[in-house]
């Protein structure tokens, strides 16, 4: 099993939800996040002054699958999350040694 | 003189006097709303301590030192605590409005003035010193010009070619405040990361919110002055009604050509800066001579603020911006604009050898302005000068500014206990 | 006839006007709240901004538009400036009020029927646009409408068959506002995510502030509009106190019933639905005739909200259900509950030929409803179809929506370079 | 006799009504700010709802059962509906305030009275109940104390050895409430957590907003209680600053000394303890009195607050420690205090045989400090007991508390469906 | 070395935290998070209009633990969090590399 | 490729970030957390109660970095995180498989 993070842009959160449903995904967890990155932030000017901002939000999404299920799990965020700008976001796989489900007490792959 | 009861026009002061009170925690909310979060309590309890300590000072001495009589100055033990006075002696007996409501008509009027000083001062002073402050800067600073400009004080009238107009505080209030604040931000110094750091105001509405209770609240300071329910109430509340208006219309216009977008703290700020200038004014001025005030004061206060940066001072809510140039906007523009002739019943001794006389587009001449110029110039140089001597003195004795570490973490939290809001989190 | 002032009266009409003034910010909280946190900004400005250009049109012209001599429409050219009009041509003359003070009452009230609009077009309106259509919509519609309700215009009375009774505007401002917000929320079109996404309030505390401030406000604008203190302002007083009580609970009970709770959303708009129809209302029927109308106004408004999603129109916070339907409840319920005889000194021409008549359950007849009606619907048919005509001429000259991205990332960002709050994060 | 109405007073009756009835949506900011994130809305809505039931009863049949005639209570049939009383039944008919308008004053009062209670059970009683239980609590126990302080009830005046002094509700309004809420806050029980978890404010600034809007409303509170614009009047209003004021530097002196650091929440509640202490005394107390029962106001009640962890009853927001003993402490204060020739018109039968007399302090022995305390001791046995019963009743019958599930997932969400926020969350 | 996350319902939060400390685990990070999964959200009515609300708040619960303490913490959190209904979370297990504790710069399990 | 997951004060992040990028890392995401552990909360008294407060905010910090560039960063971390009090927080790292940059679908240490 892999742990698949995922650090996207917020407003991309619906149609990667979409898609990972459209992959036979059922769990999702998801949070709040900032990140800084290649995508440098940006100058604002307000009231006279001038300053830069370079923490900029994003969503973290996390969801256990499947050895098998971890490709289309990449696939189905990068085709979703990707509109080709700085700062779409990151995707990071760790493998999973075990997973419990609470309500049961189930573990492994039937946890999922 | 005996004094009779005018009920109409006491219960006007009476609600004017609730009107003006209520301008202070308004204040509180438009100074609190554009600090960060870390902030907040202790920008509103700036406001709110000074309702408590110029209150209590106001009725023991310091309503005497002001309108008390006295060439320079009042004295702390005419009136002192106030009682059995009769009503012969109220500054409104000829509206019938009894003594005890224009002293705490006068009273606001002290409190929100030295509250408007802490917006240049935020997130850094200690508050002690603070309180301490309140209380000198009222029972010296305010009490002077309060008694040269409205009360029997003869400094300014001694050396102006004509009476000054200043009908409800645009030299007493807010070129006083400005100055001072001005003083206060430069012995202060700057906060960690001005200029750099964003530093947005955390709660817009709350700015807002504290725009709109000092607008209502206006009505009493201004319409308020006249002391009395007349036309010249009507006046001065109309004036107040537009010149805002169109000082927020012309700020955000400034906004829009210059960044592009106008914003909410702008139009706020447009309101403060339209009701600050047509101050002075409001009952000396017709419609054209209140929309001028209003468009011109938006303007210029909309680019005086850039000016902290300039000069590096740290203006931090910009009251030397909005409340010293916008009150020196408005006393020099009435060097223009006024029109005793436009059905003014307002009390000053218009027509009378040293009265007010018209502006310089009404056909008076140059006169006027000259005066405007001279009680300006008396308040900024008093204001500031003192205020940098008493600024010193509470620097070298119980300190002026927390600790880095204390900015860093917030203010509230050091200085308070308390942090203004707990999350709703779950955690 | 020679002009007296009272100051007592004038005193009360100051107050009320400072009172109707602060409900078009007591407005912009209790729409901002209903907004999700995105689109506060935009949403509070729409009502300050009203304040800033109707309040500068109203004394240069637009007062003349309404209240100036003339069958169909005032004019532009009458009081122009409003310099040297003597106290003689104030609309509360009789009561010793002066002119300046009555044209602010009435500019506040210009203000406030414009601002009502902007709750049909949340989170999408291009802010420059909405800047003009107030100009023109207060120049065309208001005037328009109000000239003819209660200035010297014939064109409804000319064709009801009694004097049609809008003590406080809800015609003028409900039904008028009601009918422009269906109109422009129809041809600005449905947000996106309208009727899919919750789009919950994001700050109901704002909301409930809001009400307090509008009911507050309100007593100004009902008790204000019988021009001075006396009995009928105590009766306009109680009833704008006991329709709108009662009005909260019938509307909370309707949720109860329906959905289980009472929400605090439902007392809020409870509230000021039973203000809307108790406006045109307040001093023309008794205890029972409030509480009824109160009582039916809650239960009427908390169904007619729902109709929106049957229609699809995305009349985003409710102007039409509540001040449209609510207007129109109030308006026509005085056909039934007008009690002219419950010791009124109201100031229209009641027991005169052509004068209003009582309601049909105080032995009036129908006539006295059928003239509500008649007002009703001309306010109705002349609000929708002018409105229409502007925004439709506006869309294809300036725009009227902002893009889809725009309405998703925000408004406020988009339009006022700026949100609402800055969190607290240590981040 | 004949009634003439005075426009003056009038407008300032009106004005203080309107004040008034502000008060319970501030205090709906008040205690709202001071409770959880999840319970925020029901605490306001308990007092919004207080608004909805009382308004209506009142106009009804309370405000018979108040000041109808009657020797122990009044008559809910006296005034029934309140339609074609004359003028002249004013309570204010000498000042020639209209009938209207001086019920519409008492209104107010009794719904912030029921609505101050509502501090006490914060987070955990049913809606529903307490909907019952301000129509019951207002028909009995209020009625009942205000018929025998305020009207024409003879319980107190028939024991006590002279007229006690009640000016503007420190027995009527602030023992009442207070001793009702101690008496709710027993029944009840504590909340989950009490003495353990933080249970911080989730909003100091709506805490501040609230005390600030109840500071504004007081005035007429107190003020008003004079039902006229006169000196006494003024007194009132001065006493009505200075007290709170100086009650605020002394509440957060107590928390410097004791704790370290003077709190936001301090001075709003050491305002609220002023304002309390005042209310009673507010025009027979000079300026010295005034000065010391704000002062001292603040030190007890700074002290009282920490009475519910000794005793352990859940007093969530104060209102034993700060209406009950902020109460008593004004209303005994009197005892020593009352100047009655300090120049003041204050209707009572001031003089007379049985009327009210100076305080110990100003050459009047210690009658009045008798009286005072029997007044005191009549409102607190009364509430409690009668609270308690009607608690009782209501407990067997509705049910008084929600469930603990619910009262740790937030009374918000399963009373109302609603939470105070929807975060901007991008989730 | 293994970090153990748990995703659990917010109101379990006290009870999972008084359960791993009788485990003897001393330290725990916590962090606010939403979940979608089989608990299918629930349908809404408010103010006349309905919507599905499917994103739920969880708590995310972080513990690094000796392999030896794995089963005891993911045990007592299964234990304190259980409800037996849908959305009782899931737990998830990871290897560890090495830890650091900052204070002290020292390494490994002696750093947890 | 590792994954340094660091939980710090949160008053430390500006120093944090800053020596990051002096060992010249690019992309971070942060986020809010909160912490139980050795430093065991503080007592306060407020408005004449007292309590314990034993949850303290902290701040999440991740860092994808190549396996050579590991001891450089938490090495980063530690010395501008570390004030020497209780409460400086913890880094664990924990073995990444894969990583993709969303933007371009890339994988591996260049999508880093
Ligand atoms: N090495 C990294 N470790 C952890 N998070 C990263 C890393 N690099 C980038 N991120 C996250 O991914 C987001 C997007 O990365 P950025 O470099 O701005 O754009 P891109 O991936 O398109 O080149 C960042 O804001 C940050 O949250
Ligand atoms: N595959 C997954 N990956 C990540 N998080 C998951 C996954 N499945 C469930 N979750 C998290 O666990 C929570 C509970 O899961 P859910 O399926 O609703 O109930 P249950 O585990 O009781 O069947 C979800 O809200 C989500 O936060
Ligand atoms: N075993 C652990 N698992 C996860 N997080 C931990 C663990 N131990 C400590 N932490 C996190 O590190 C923070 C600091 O730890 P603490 O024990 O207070 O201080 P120190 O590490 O200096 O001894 C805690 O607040 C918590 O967020």
């Amino acid at each position: 099993m892999k742990l698949v993070t995922a650090i996207i842009q917020p407003h991309r959160l619906e149609e990667v939800r979409a898609a990972l449903e459209g992959v036979g995904i059922k769990g999702v967890t998801v949070s709040e996040a900032s990140g800084y990155g290649r995508q440098k932030g940006h100058t604002e000017v307000y009231r006279g002054a001038e300053y830069t901002v370079d923490l900029l939000p994003k969503i973290r999404i996390e969801v256990v699958a499947d050895d098998s299920e971890v490709k289309a799990v990449t696939d189905a965020i990068v085709g979703a999350a990707q509109t080709g700008e700085i700062g779409d976001g990151k995707i990071w796989i760790v493998k999973v040694e075990d997973i419990v489900r609470v309500r049961t007490g189930e573990r492994g792959p039937k946890a999922i | 003189m005996p004094f009779t009861l005018d009920s109409g026009n006491t219960a006007w002061m009476i609600t004017s006097t609730a009107l003006v009170l209520l301008m202070t925690p308004a204040l509180a909310f438009f100074y609190g709303g554009m600090v960060r979060t870390k902030s907040v309590l202790n920008m509103m309890m700036m406001s709110f301590v000074s309702l408590g300590t110029v209150a209590v000072i106001w009725v023991v001495y310091a309503y005497g030192l002001a309108f008390g009589p006295g060439d320079a100055v009042g004295s702390p033990r005419a009136f002192f605590g106030l009682n059995g006075v009769a009503d012969s002696n109220s500054l409104a007996a000829s509206f019938g409005v009894p003594f005890l409501v224009m002293v705490a008509f006068e009273a606001v009027f002290a409190i929100i003035t030295v509250a408007l000083i802490s917006g240049s001062i935020a997130d850094r002073m200690k508050f002690g010193t603070w309180v301490v402050f309140t209380v000198v800067w009222i029972s010296t600073v305010y009490a002077l010009v309060a008694h040269n400009v409205w009360g029997s004080g003869t400094l300014i009238t001694s050396i102006a070619p004509s009476q000054p107009i200043d009908f409800a505080g645009g030299t007493v209030v807010h070129i006083n405040a400005g100055a001072a604040a001005l003083a206060l931000a430069i012995l202060l110094g700057r906060r960690k990361g001005f200029g750099k750091e964003p530093m947005r105001p955390h709660n817009l509405p709350f700015v807002m919110l504290g725009a709109a209770l000092l607008w209502f609240g206006w009505f009493g300071f201004n319409a308020g002055s006249e002391f009395g329910a007349d036309a010249t109430a009507g006046r001065a509340f109309l004036n107040t009604t537009i010149a805002p208006a169109f000082a927020m219309l012309s700020w955000i216009l400034v906004e829009k050509i210059r960044d592009g977008k106008p914003t909410s703290l702008g139009a706020a700020s447009g309101i403060v800066a339209g009701l600050v200038a047509i101050t002075p004014a409001a009952a000396s001025v017709d419609t054209w001579g209140a929309l001028a005030i209003g468009f011109i004061a938006g303007i210029v206060c909309a680019l005086a603020i850039g000016l902290k940066y300039k000069f590096g001072y740290d203006d931090s809510l910009d009251v030397v911006g909005v409340h010293l140039v916008g009150g020196i906007v408005g006393t020099l523009l009435i060097g223009f604009f006024a029109n005793l002739d436009e059905g003014t019943t307002w009390a000053y001794n218009i027509g009378n050898p040293g009265g007010p006389l018209n502006g310089l587009l009404y056909g008076g001449g140059w006169t006027q302005l000259e005066s405007q110029a001279t009680a300006a110039g008396f308040a900024i140089v008093v204001s500031f000068v003192a205020t940098l001597v008493i600024g010193l003195v509470l620097k070298y004795t119980m300190g002026l500014r927390v600790t880095e570490s204390v900015e860093v973490s917030g203010i509230d939290l050091a200085e308070h206990g308390e942090t203004a809001y707990e999350e709703a989190k779950s955690l």
